[in-house]
């Protein structure tokens, strides 16, 4: 795709490249303008007749002028995407360690599910004789839900996980309200390990946030819990197996600590994949906690979203769950969509319609597909390709809280570097050389330079050997001091380091037309 | 498993390597009672072919859009997707990426992201738009606060031509962050007088239009005296595709433009993903939720992109963040910017009078039918019928006879006493035969 | 993907590479081994329970042993064949200038029509009853291929242009052989600039062939015809648009020559896209010509194929069109399968079954996309474009037929590069790096150094620019003398240039293991 | 139009720069009676939306496989392919390839050329094997002619086993050509004497297993007698599928191994596109017709794969070729290879096995319908029945009944004078329902 002139548009001059080329292609890697650059208003790669015979009932509201909206036919359009798609990494195209955000395998025959017209052809508002399917999928979803978590019920609506928070902590705050302690209890615990969403979301709705300190076991203590506990405390946000990578051993007893004093357990389940089938939170004391279908569920996370957080709930916590949810009624099943109609306490209503059909059906495959037994086995596999990537690093790189088996992923720190001139960031861009997308990097927030290798279950050990022996051989040349192999990096991907603080510090946050739009276009 | 790479053998490698002897071993902070010995009572593992005849016999129990006469809208409508669309997002560079934390290797989500920034902006005529919130509804909730943290004051307006969805959204919100909202009653005709409601202490005013009864809102004096008052004037739609053919809310002086974006790109999915929509205006960039992607170079000074202004956000920012959201509907911005660039400008005003066209003929056409009353003014591709009996047993009744013939206001505001009120939407994939096929069956269950 | 030591395979060292990586992988660009390096005998991507209580029925004919293919699970599939994928290059990424190939945009509409169960998931030998919707599409497809080319009747079964071709020619043999002059006409003439299926299409039936000579016009005289006519001649096959991008001006007159001496014109229609709505061979004395519904109707390439070649056909040559085809029956449409139902005289069957559906529908879709003023437009477009290029390049390369409008395709030839130590190979290869796929190289045989260039109607006048300017730019640099550029070329390619030599010298046509199986798998 | 990207003012300007005033000056050379003044009398152009109504509406005029108990098979079969294998033969870098004639930038169909070569002589327990066919069917008739141009004899003899269709390919090709063909009578019951027909004078035998009737046939004693007389064997299979559990012909002495792979990662389609595997001993390699991918090595010195031994091929050889094939089933070969990839050996035996249990089932259960009579010996998935009434005549009542019961053998060929005999296949997508359901129906329509 080019821009009227005939030329991609590019603001420099490549300088890294001994063989540099005309076009500033690379053979199959191919630099692409901005569709505003390389479309025309009058372009369209549709095709409609222009209705007739009708008369306006716009009032006096009609649009003038440009929309400032240029087309591109239908082949370039499909050229410009799947140039774009080509500068991309994806769990197909290779290992994706990225800690935190299980980057499993996404099965298409998910996405073919998600696109049987009985699923993703209906309108969330049609007659609920019409939709019997979908909320048949939607009820078994729930069932699975349930059982899997050992909790009472599920609401199914939260858009994704932080959202699934905020539906846990309103259904808290509910039920805090319900017992006439609402202008009191106003105090969340939150570890300093924890997720961003998880203060984000506490602040949100009014919640004070109080940090319970790190611990340099990586785990939460109850004593320092207890220490914070009072009949001002609402919830304890904690994130079980923990940002850490580790289980927290003392889970039960702060649950308990909490449920003494009139607190309820929230508990961020973004780490579920690790004990699916191993453990359930309804038996560790937890009063809700949000799901991420887009991790431990496979939906795709595509580049950024849409997810789904279903939070389950304990019996406490069940009768404010929020509006809609589905029930079974005289002609089949039926959907709670009001209060009035709910029959219990719901707090409210957190997003129209009712929730992310598309990620339920595609969540449901993959359960369905696995099976208990798989499921299981998926955990204990994703466990233990953690260990085994650490196993198989740790007498070269650091680990912040010991030489101890981790959960799903494997935390190190920057210690190990220190001196050799390579910060966690270099090391991670010269993974990308190397054909990996890196960890997670600098999170959690309480450990030094923090890389968390999250593998999944998905990997092979093949694979794992080539990572294994590939992050060895960085690690060996880091520690050698030779520095230029991860300061320059990445040299082979398809933009080098970029800068982040120039797009900060004056922010182009959209196209605009170098001179008149009309000039341009010659 | 054919999901699952290790095999037995592999298995025990490993845990030989990292020095156990088996699985459990890795559990040992599971406390002891609650690790579970066997798989929980659940269906074991089942082969493609099973799973896809259970789900198809699932799916089959539903009656598809495509599969009858369809006027269903209310905030979420049927249109039609190019295949190219569907195809692309499918892409494994583009389904199974990641938020695009990684700029070198993340250009294609970024370049993508940057474009669907500006189309955005472009259709609210707005300076800025974000990459995306969940939907629409969810993204007025953000707006409202939004308002709160740019004014200072905790009092929100909402007009009575609000989908009631979105008002409930707002409403939660607000009851939980203990902040005020006045919302006006439901108004069918567009009669409200929401200046009256603006005063001093007012954060915002929300409005939408086209309103959830179809009508068409003239924004300008609501944004004068919000203005006036130290107040933003928030926009809200549920239809974008009426940006195509109706004044945007950023000539009209919005503050904050909020909406659905479901209509381009992507399916009705009963009822989601969708995309929300948001922009502003450049001032309040700063107090903007979501995720922005802005324009850079890199080291050898090539264009490039990355995610900007991050210090806006939770995993910077925490319990200071504009916003908790973290995950949004990326995929869903692929399939509004590839849908948005096959339409353009010229295609989408051409479908916004297609749609608003059939939905002229429509109103038409029900309007000759005995103990139908169409409400409204002005509408895009929606609007508000009276009927002789209440809405909700005459879609049903429709739905007998295989017609899908529109959202029961009842069904969204079972409250508002608005019963006999029917929500009706005809888009570009109805035909004359369709907008036939519902009069007369409106005919017949109200003769 | 890697073998079982966990390393990607290749037998060589990158020496071209100023940051080579560990893993030879390059960022995006990644190595992938062989499955039968990465699998596992044990491994199946696919899950089935095995079947029970059953007595066999195989007799002493139970296969024993291990068969030697290895499985993968699915991530594992998917990746690797993600990443092959992402060494290739398609119309999707690029331009796509392959002279006599007609790559054209290949609509996704087509592959979801094709998808209909209603076409795809029915069975060739189901009740006719029960497939009236697939034979209307083909009786469709009939009807428009029979329009557009102004012929008589169409036989659909071919399964791509050679099959035509030798459809087409059976065709002519039946009917000579019908008039009893079988055992007399026993030559076909064909240019010497043909595609090489034809002489080879007329030889596997036993026609000799004779050449007919170039012209240093590009274009076939009407009195070299004449010269060679005589009556042992059965045919010509005779390309038109020809293949060095001309229209035959003097095409009706050979047509009736050939008539005139109780002989047929096959014409080799791989080029009629450049010509759809604006001429019809029917019209220019054509008696038999396939058409490539993988070219001019953008049925997909696909690497190779599938393709589908129909042959339409004269009224002499209709009643000997094979079997099957579809015709009117009692109850809706019905099938002749056999010689005996036709009451014409098919010359029998050359395919099993009914000729390729899928792509029947693919071009059906892209028929009525296009519609009749479509289609035109696009064959407009097409030869706009090539002239385009050929006006954009003319100065600066060799046209060997002078300075003359072309039809779809643009011909050049390497005496502009004579004495500057680069050919057309090396030329080509240094396309590759531009980012383009290079057009045909040496065909037409009779053109030396031949390149030629078909841009199809699916580029966009910016997307030419770009190409036009890269390609002056190469020129000139060729013509400085710069060689480097060309003969290392390609540089940015995921492999630089290949061994031929060696692969065809000591052919290794299949994996095998380097040592016993059971040894290297550990 | 959305496919052509010129805009009418491009036009003008190209036009100006090549120096023609007119697009049809660029058509000078066609006869000026033949130029076309107006567009040819077909509808014009259409949008998608209409184009999916229109062919939607014809594909629901036929009843899908999956839509009903089905038994058909006759050299086509219906298979769960699993839903990876569709979705990477459309990804843009396969789909909209050409013929890897440049292999720097076609590596991944030559990788995956290699694999399906490797895979095909696996299977059929050959040396070597091409990069495919464009069907089992053309393919036979391809090894007829390789066989006369290796033992420069020019008389087939073809089994009364060999599926009909493909004996009358390799009559008209044999007729074409001038070149004998003794063909047996239709062999239900694997009876025929076919060592007897074989003689000096022949250049090969045809011989398939499972044959059309579902008989296995040891080709060993077939092979040494056609050996013993310089003619080759020629072995078909038209269910590769049935590879995963039947003696190879490889093992048996075959010459040349051909036959349909649509049976693995190819959907019914009406009969095409398919995949024609071919494969031969080493010591034949040169007369081979089609494709062959070899390996290599780069400038760098790195393995890489070309398309090789080209001297065979019509590009190069022209009427001395061995074939004139060009366009071959590319994107088909890279289905069966993915899904052989997924199976591998293990699940391709397994799938084989519950193909081979289905029929043994559905064999036993049909076995005891009055009216029915079962002749197999042995069998793979299908197998053929005597019925009390003609065959085609009971399929069309099963049809009426929903169900598709199998191939009348008159359906391939009339003039055998076996009108009742069905031919019956049972896959993995069959139930014991299925199965059921079919017995009753036959129940119904011979009672
Ligand atoms: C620990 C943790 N909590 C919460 C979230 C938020 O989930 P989502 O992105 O779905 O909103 C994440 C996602 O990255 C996470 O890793
Ligand atoms: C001029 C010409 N004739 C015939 C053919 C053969 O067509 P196919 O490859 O479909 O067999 C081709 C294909 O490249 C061609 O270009």
């Amino acid at each position: 795709m080019l821009n009227r002139q005939g030329r991609p548009t590019t603001t420099g001059e490549a300088t890294s490249d001994a063989h540099a080329t005309f076009t500033g292609n690379r053979a199959l890697q191919q630099e692409e303008a901005l569709i505003f650059e390389s479309g025309r208003y009058e372009t369209t790669g549709v095709d409609f007749d222009e209705p007739e015979g009708f008369t306006p009932r716009l009032g006096n509201l009609e649009r003038k002028g440009e929309i400032g909206l240029p087309g591109l036919s239908e082949p370039e359009t499909m050229r410009h995407y799947v140039r774009l798609s080509q500068k991309n990494y994806g769990i197909d195209t290779g290992l994706f360690p990225l800690g935190s955000c299980t980057m499993k395998h996404n099965a298409r025959l998910n996405e073919r599910m998600a696109r049987l017209p009985g699923f993703s052809d209906v309108h969330p508002l049609q007659p609920v004789s019409t939709v019997q399917g979908a909320l048949e999928l939607m009820d078994e979803l729930a069932r699975y839900l349930v059982t899997l978590t050992g909790m009472t019920s599920v609401a199914l609506s939260p858009k994704a996980g932080a959202h699934g928070e905020l539906c846990g902590m309103m259904a808290i705050k509910a039920a805090i309200d319900a017992k006439g302690e609402g202008a009191t209890r106003k105090v969340v615990l939150v570890p300093e390990s924890a997720h961003g969403t998880n203060p984000a979301t506490a602040a949100l709705i009014g919640f004070q946030v109080k940090s319970v300190p790190a611990r340099e076991d990586g785990w939460v203590h109850v004593e320092d819990v207890k220490a914070l506990i009072g009949p001002d405390v609402a919830a304890i946000m904690l994130t079980n197996p923990n940002t850490c990578g580790l289980f927290e051993p003392q889970i039960v007893e702060i649950a308990k600590a909490l449920h003494d004093a009139g607190a309820y357990f929230y508990c961020d389940g973004a780490n579920f994949n690790a004990i699916v089938g191993k453990a359930r939170p309804g038996d560790l004391g937890v009063d809700a906690m949000h799901i991420n279908l887009h991790k431990t569920f496979s939906t795709p996370h595509g580049g950024g979203g849409p997810g789904s957080g279903p939070v389950v709930l304990s019996q406490r916590l069940a009768p404010y769950a929020p509006v809609p949810f589905v029930t079974p009624g005289e002609d089949g099943l039926t959907l709670v969509e009001h209060g009035k109609d709910a029959g219990e306490e719901p707090f409210g209503r957190i997003t129209a319609f009712h929730g992310q059909m598309g990620m339920y059906v595609r969540a449901l495959s993959y359960m369905l597909s696995h099976g208990s037994d798989g499921m299981k086995q998926a955990s204990e596999d994703a466990v233990l390709n953690a260990n085994y990537i650490r196993a198989g690093l740790r007498d070269l790189m650091s680990q912040p809280f010991g030489d101890k088996p981790c959960m799903h992923e494997a935390l190190f720190d920057d210690e190990w570097l220190k001196g050799t001139g390579v910060t966690t960031l270099d090391f991670a861009k010269a993974m990308i050389d190397e054909g990996y997308h890196p960890m997670t990097m600098y999170f959690p927030l309480v450990v030094h330079g923090a890389m968390l290798i999250e593998p999944t279950e998905s990997e092979s050990k093949s694979s794992l050997d080539l990572f294994i022996a590939a992050l060895r051989d960085l690690a060996i040349t880091a520690k050698k001091g030779e520095t230029e192999r991860f300061t320059g990096a990445p040299f082979h991907a398809p933009r080098r380091r970029l800068d982040e603080t120039r797009a900060a510090r004056q922010p182009v946050l959209k196209w605009t037309p170098p001179r008149p739009m009309a000039e341009a276009a010659e | 498993m054919r999901y699952l790479p290790l095999s037995p053998d592999d298995r025990a490698e490993m845990l030989a390597k990292i020095g156990v002897g088996h699985i459990d071993d890795l559990f040992a902070d599971v406390p002891g009672s609650a690790l579970l010995t066997e798989p929980l009572d659940l269906p074991r593992r089942k082969g493609e072919l099973e799973v896809e005849r259970i789900l198809g016999r699932m799916a089959g129990r539903s009656v598809p859009a495509s599969s009858v006469p369809f006027f269903c809208g209310a905030g979420a409508y049927k249109h039609h997707v190019p295949a190219t669309v569907d195809h692309v997002i499918q892409r494994s560079e583009f389904l199974t990426s990641y938020t695009p934390y990684q700029p070198e290797i993340a250009q294609g989500t970024l370049q993508y992201l940057f474009e669907f920034q500006t189309q955005v902006a472009a259709l609210t005529g707005m300076d800025v738009a974000n990459a995306s919130m969940y939907d629409g509804s969810t993204g007025t909730g953000e707006a409202v606060l939004m308002a709160h943290r740019v004014t200072k004051r905790r009092k929100a307006v909402l007009s009575g031509g609000l989908h009631p969805h979105y008002a409930d959204v707002v409403r939660t919100l607000s009851h939980m962050s203990g902040d005020a909202v006045t919302a006006l009653p439901a108004d069918p005709r567009a009669e409200e007088d929401i200046l009256a409601a603006i005063d001093g202490e007012t954060s915002c005013v929300v409005v939408q239009s086209p309103d959830v009864f179809g009508n068409l809102r003239d924004l300008t004096k609501i944004a004068e005296k919000a203005h006036e008052n130290g107040a933003l004037l928030i926009a809200v739609f549920t239809e974008v595709m009426s940006l195509g053919l109706v004044t945007p809310p950023g000539e009209m002086g919005a503050d904050i433009v909020v909406g659905e974006g479901q209509s381009i790109g992507n399916a009705l999915n009963f009822g989601g993903p969708y995309v929300g929509l948001f922009a502003a205006k450049q001032k309040y960039v700063r107090q903007m939720p979501g995720r922005l992607c802005g324009e850079t170079v890199d080291a050898d000074g090539k264009r490039g992109f990355v995610l900007t202004l991050s210090t806006r956000e939770q995993h910077i920012r925490r319990d200071k963040a504009t916003s908790n959201i973290c995950t949004n509907s990326g995929l869903c911005c692929l399939a509004f910017t590839i849908h948005m660039t096959l339409l353009g400008q010229t295609g989408l005003q051409r479908v916004a009078r297609i749609n608003h066209a059939n939905a002229v003929k429509l109103s038409e056409r029900l309007a000759s039918v005995k103990g139908v009353d169409v409400l409204n003014e002005t509408f895009f591709n929606e609007f508000t019928v009276k009927l002789a009996k209440p809405a909700a047993e005459v879609v049903e009744a429709l739905a007998a006879r295989g017609v899908l013939g529109g959202v029961p206001f009842s069904r969204l505001a079972p409250e508002a006493g608005l019963d006999d009120l029917l929500l009706v939407a005809s888009t570009e994939v109805n035909t004359d035969e369709d907008r036939e096929t519902l009069a007369q069956a409106l005919e017949e269950v109200l003769g």
